[in-house]
């Protein structure tokens, strides 16, 4: 048997595996034990309440799914008052995504959620940044670190950025990120997509344009975590895509020290569990006693052993 | 939250398929040997099935389940997903998931409901019915459909005897104005101590008039595109109204069945 | 029988469906009648012979493929002399697509490619720019524009820009190749992908990262295509993913005046014929008496009305 | 460029599948009815082909092919689109499309050939060796595997007469130093007219220079990722020598077959 826990920052994981921040929920408690997991991610909290984006929500898009949920949330306080405590129930690290529309919005909220029970805080940058025009954080550097920045001086937890694949640049905003203090990055969030409904020569989701994920996404995101990996000393954490062991091993490859698993966990619900199996089977069968070996074996230049 | 016991009750069931059949023109039903599940589901309540081909699962009511029964789906060839489940043959895997969301309730003491079903509504709203002879509740259904060819009373109640109203589009009959006028005469002749419905939104806003008018409760199955059918990620939301005001529920969680006044126009 | 032509700056083609550059040439006649598809489009042209990627230089990854081809050629004076001749049997418009590492040599190149034959010259800036350390000349607005410029000054035959996804701001490289002089775009070039094999834990394309195009890539370039559509008033012409009827008439819908069909020919070589098919079946069966109605149906407000 | 006629030579053939067989433990051949390109492909020529699940086509050599005659491949079941392709069966359609490249030179006026191969590489050089005995050219064939549950002399010439040497690497004898002498040796005994080669870039070297040193001409079959098949993408290079100088040329077009000499260590 393999060792599969991994340091993320100063967080150890007894496994690599973890979902999603949108496609988790204690309900999935209901398909099997939660505590198997590396760690729990929430959906993105907000200091508002927020209604979200009118329906359909998503669409099938080949191999993948398009969805424009738009964050509907009760808000920061009623979440620590309501969806802390159950969570609480849960035995792996709790990572709560955080989405905000100001720099120093994510620094309020990153200042609230540093209670009892809040392992990390992931920054959920991909959304609009009221003070660019709308234009997400994670879009450019400068924006990406300001709100990193302000988070760091708000919260004494580990802060997990998660960047987006919609730049030009993403090794720019992951250093602009590293060097704002944030402890790990998340790479990706869903990338940009469109879909016609050919019934009604209308986009297929009610917002028009959403976020596109699943196996069609991978190799993007793959390549994210490729250039990502190389550009910063801190973990990366692989996402998208990843349904399978194998899957996950190529993110780890690819310079990953931990991955999500989002989208697949509607296909089967049990993918995580599937995918700590395959990992787990993976380093058994080519002979790697550590997971974290694997982590950048891929990578030109094996810069990752560096990294935590 | 649903009838299955045990600390992880939904699960992905691999039924074998034993009979794959087109019902009408554009219709099809599948029967699949799943005895957990098709033992654990209540009327209302639905899976989520893997459609070979396509990325996501599709939601799909449950039409016939029961402890011993094969488990049951009737549904409309609609697009790749419900093609793709038309096209399982007999030995064929069905993945389905569930049992997932809230059924309908049915109170043993009742005499009498009336079930209001267009289109494939009526898959979702057979297994109630015939549950509800089965408690010796009376069961009056009235069925819409576009044709004589569309209807699939057969398929709604196969041998249990119920008091059938069935209308068409093409002879008018199917008329909110006259199934107005049939549902008044029926709880004049026999009033239901409850009303059910699923299939129209013009038919739900009427049933909703006339059963607050007379004082009756009912509820309503209703259907959002949906990504995970577990409650995760708010893809399926439908505007309810609450105790607390007007909230976004979940139809795979809250629902898909809801109170018949508590579904909002949409 | 739908009128199924269309106009694209100065040209008209007989119909909206042409190959996608790099993924054609006259060896498909050994499948088809080449003279059935709206125009010709040739593979990028260098102005010096390039060598191009070590192998292997495709990768299949999910539902689309990876590539790192790198532009080997003979050079653009070999190609007029040998390659030319036997594109100018064909019927159809030909289209030259050209690649060049700097602003001046895309423009001397496009001077020396303005000969009888040759149509419209598509500038296939997705390619380094040597001046810009490395990045692609679509990356961002200012070198894409600059590209363009020089061109426009150096050749009267119309000028195609095709656009990059490895971009934050598509948007913006559209406007600016459309303000230097684009007679059209083409939306889009295949968005930067990778694969790791798991049987050697190393990248499946010799050269690392590739191009990833097909199926998996089209809601990706169909979002692009409905951003720059609304950006510019020059047609756009639709790329990515493309392989029947119904994903060329998402296309246009979003705001396409005609499509490329890449990848697809890879599977089903006489894919053109289908979509060229598909769209007139879908014109028929929907009443559209002419296909150019179809463009930009879908868009918010229908601006595509003016473009040509 | 290749034996069919015709404005449009290559088309996607959608063959029924008549046998899917298991070959050894890694190993399958399956044959399909396809006349049209049965009776048009020569040796040495391939066939991309659609694989249920898998996104390109594969690339494979044709082992049996004819006028009158079902066409066949045969390889080794090495991922998922060769999986998919062994797990069609009989009355699936096989999605061909071909015939593709440049096949082997076969000279009538030749007495004997010699060919050497390893592993699959058989399946490639097996028409060849069947087309030439039908010529009245005598084969000499060398086969190299892993070892005998490998080795598939039975699928290389079926009942049509060669001479066969067979050698593993299970008891030594298909060791590079082995294999030269055996050659050297069938060179003094009965001096081919030509050389043929498949399966190893070992072997080809040891060929070539063998053959070089003899003087005699040779061909070789040799393999590279593929996306089109066609000449359209120069995914599938290889540095190939020419008249004007290493060139890198398409093994879906320029070969699969090249001069034995010719071919650039790799
Ligand atoms: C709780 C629930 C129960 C249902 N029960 C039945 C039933 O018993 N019989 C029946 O015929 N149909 C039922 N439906 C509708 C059924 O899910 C859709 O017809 C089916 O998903 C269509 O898929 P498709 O690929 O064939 O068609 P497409 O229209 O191509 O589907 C494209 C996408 O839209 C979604 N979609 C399309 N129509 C609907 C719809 N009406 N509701 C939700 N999502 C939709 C699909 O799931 C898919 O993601 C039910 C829906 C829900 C939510
Ligand atoms: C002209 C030609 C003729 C061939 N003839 C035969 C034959 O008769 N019998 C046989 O067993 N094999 C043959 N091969 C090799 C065969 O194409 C591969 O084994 C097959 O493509 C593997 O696909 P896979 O999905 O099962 O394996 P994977 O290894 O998973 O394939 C992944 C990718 O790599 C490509 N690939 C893998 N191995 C090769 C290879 N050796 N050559 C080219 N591409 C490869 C695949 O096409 C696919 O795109 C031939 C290859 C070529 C180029
Ligand atoms: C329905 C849905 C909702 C999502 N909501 C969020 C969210 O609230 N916050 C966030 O950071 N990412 C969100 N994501 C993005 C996922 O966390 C993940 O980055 C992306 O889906 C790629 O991974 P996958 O391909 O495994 O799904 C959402 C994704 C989906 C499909
Ligand atoms: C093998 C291959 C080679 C390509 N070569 C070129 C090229 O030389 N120039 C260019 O502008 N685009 C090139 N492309 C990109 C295509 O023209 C097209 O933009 C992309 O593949 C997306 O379309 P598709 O999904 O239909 O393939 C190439 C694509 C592939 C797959
Ligand atoms: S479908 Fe995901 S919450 Fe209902
Ligand atoms: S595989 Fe495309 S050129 Fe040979």
């Amino acid at each position: 048997m393999p060792d599969l826990s991994v340091r993320i920052g100063g967080l150890t994981l007894a496994n690599p595996v973890m979902p999603a921040s949108g496609t988790f929920g204690p309900e999935l408690g209901e398909v099997f034990d939660l505590d198997r997991l590396g760690a729990l991610v929430t959906k993105s909290v907000t200091p508002e309440p927020r209604r979200g984006n009118p329906t359909p929500r998503v669409a099938e898009t080949g191999q993948g799914l398009l969805n424009s949920i738009g964050i509907p949330g009760k808000g920061i306080e009623a979440w620590i008052a309501y969806d802390l405590p159950v969570w609480r129930r849960f035995a792996a690290p709790l990572v709560v995504s955080l989405s905000a529309p100001t720099a120093s919005a994510f620094a309020e909220a990153a200042r609230a959620l540093t209670v009892e029970g809040v392992a990390a805080i992931e920054a959920n940058i991909s959304c609009p940044n009221l003070e660019a025009d709308g234009r997400a954080f994670a879009a450019e550097p400068g924006p990406a670190a300001a709100a990193i920045a302000a988070m760091r001086g708000a919260t004494r937890l580990p802060i997990w950025a998660k960047l987006s694949p919609n730049t030009g640049d993403a090794a720019a905003v992951a250093r602009a990120c590293e060097e704002a203090g944030a402890d790990a990055l998340v790479v990706a969030n869903t990338i940009l997509g469109l879909a016609i409904d050919l019934a009604t020569l209308r986009p297929a989701l009610g917002a028009g344009m959403g976020g596109y994920s699943g196996p069609g996404f991978k190799p993007i995101a793959l390549r994210l975590v490729w250039q990502c990996a190389q550009a910063v000393r801190i973990p990366v954490i692989g996402c998208g895509g990843i349904a399978t062991g194998q899957d996950a091993v190529e993110f780890l490859a690819a310079g990953a020290t931990a991955v999500q698993v989002g989208t697949a966990s509607f296909i089967q619900p049990a993918a995580m569990l599937q995918v700590i199996e395959g990992i787990s089977a993976f380093c058994t069968a080519r002979g790697f006693s550590r997971v974290s070996d694997l982590t950048g074996i891929a990578l030109p230049s094996l810069q990752r052993i560096a990294a935590e | 939250m649903d009838g299955s016991a045990g600390p992880f009750p939904v699960t992905t069931h691999l039924g074998r398929v034993i009979a794959s059949v087109p019902v009408g023109a554009r219709y099809h039903r599948l029967l699949a040997e799943a005895p957990a599940l098709s033992a654990a589901v209540e009327p209302g309540q639905f899976c989520h099935l893997l459609c070979p081909g396509a990325y996501l699962r599709r939601p799909m009511s449950v039409w016939r389940a029961g402890a011993q029964e094969p488990l049951g789906f009737l549904f409309r060839v609609a697009g790749p997903g419900t093609a793709a489940l038309a096209g399982l043959r007999e030995g064929d895997t069905l993945d389905a998931m569930g049992p997932l969301g809230r059924g309908f309730t049915l109170d043993p003491g009742w005499g009498r409901i009336l079930v209001l079903a267009r289109g494939v509504g009526l898959a979702t709203l057979s297994l109630l019915a015939r549950r509800a002879v089965s408690l010796d509740i009376g069961v009056t259904a009235i069925l819409s459909a576009r044709d004589p060819a569309d209807m699939m009373a057969e398929a709604f109640c196969g041998a249990v005897p119920m008091d059938l109203r069935l209308v068409h589009d093409s002879d008018g009959s199917s008329d909110p104005a006259a199934v107005g006028m049939m549902i008044e005469a029926e709880f004049i002749r026999a009033r239901p101590d409850a009303v059910f419905t699923c299939g129209s939104d013009r038919l739900l806003r009427l049933l909703q008039e006339i059963a607050a008018r007379h004082g009756v409760l009912g509820e309503a199955a209703i259907e959002q595109r949906m990504g995970c059918a577990l409650g995760l990620c708010f893809a399926c939301v439908r505007r309810i109204a609450t105790p607390d005001g007007p909230r976004d529920l979940r139809v795979c969680r809250e629902g898909p069945v809801f109170d018949l006044q508590s579904v909002e126009a949409w």
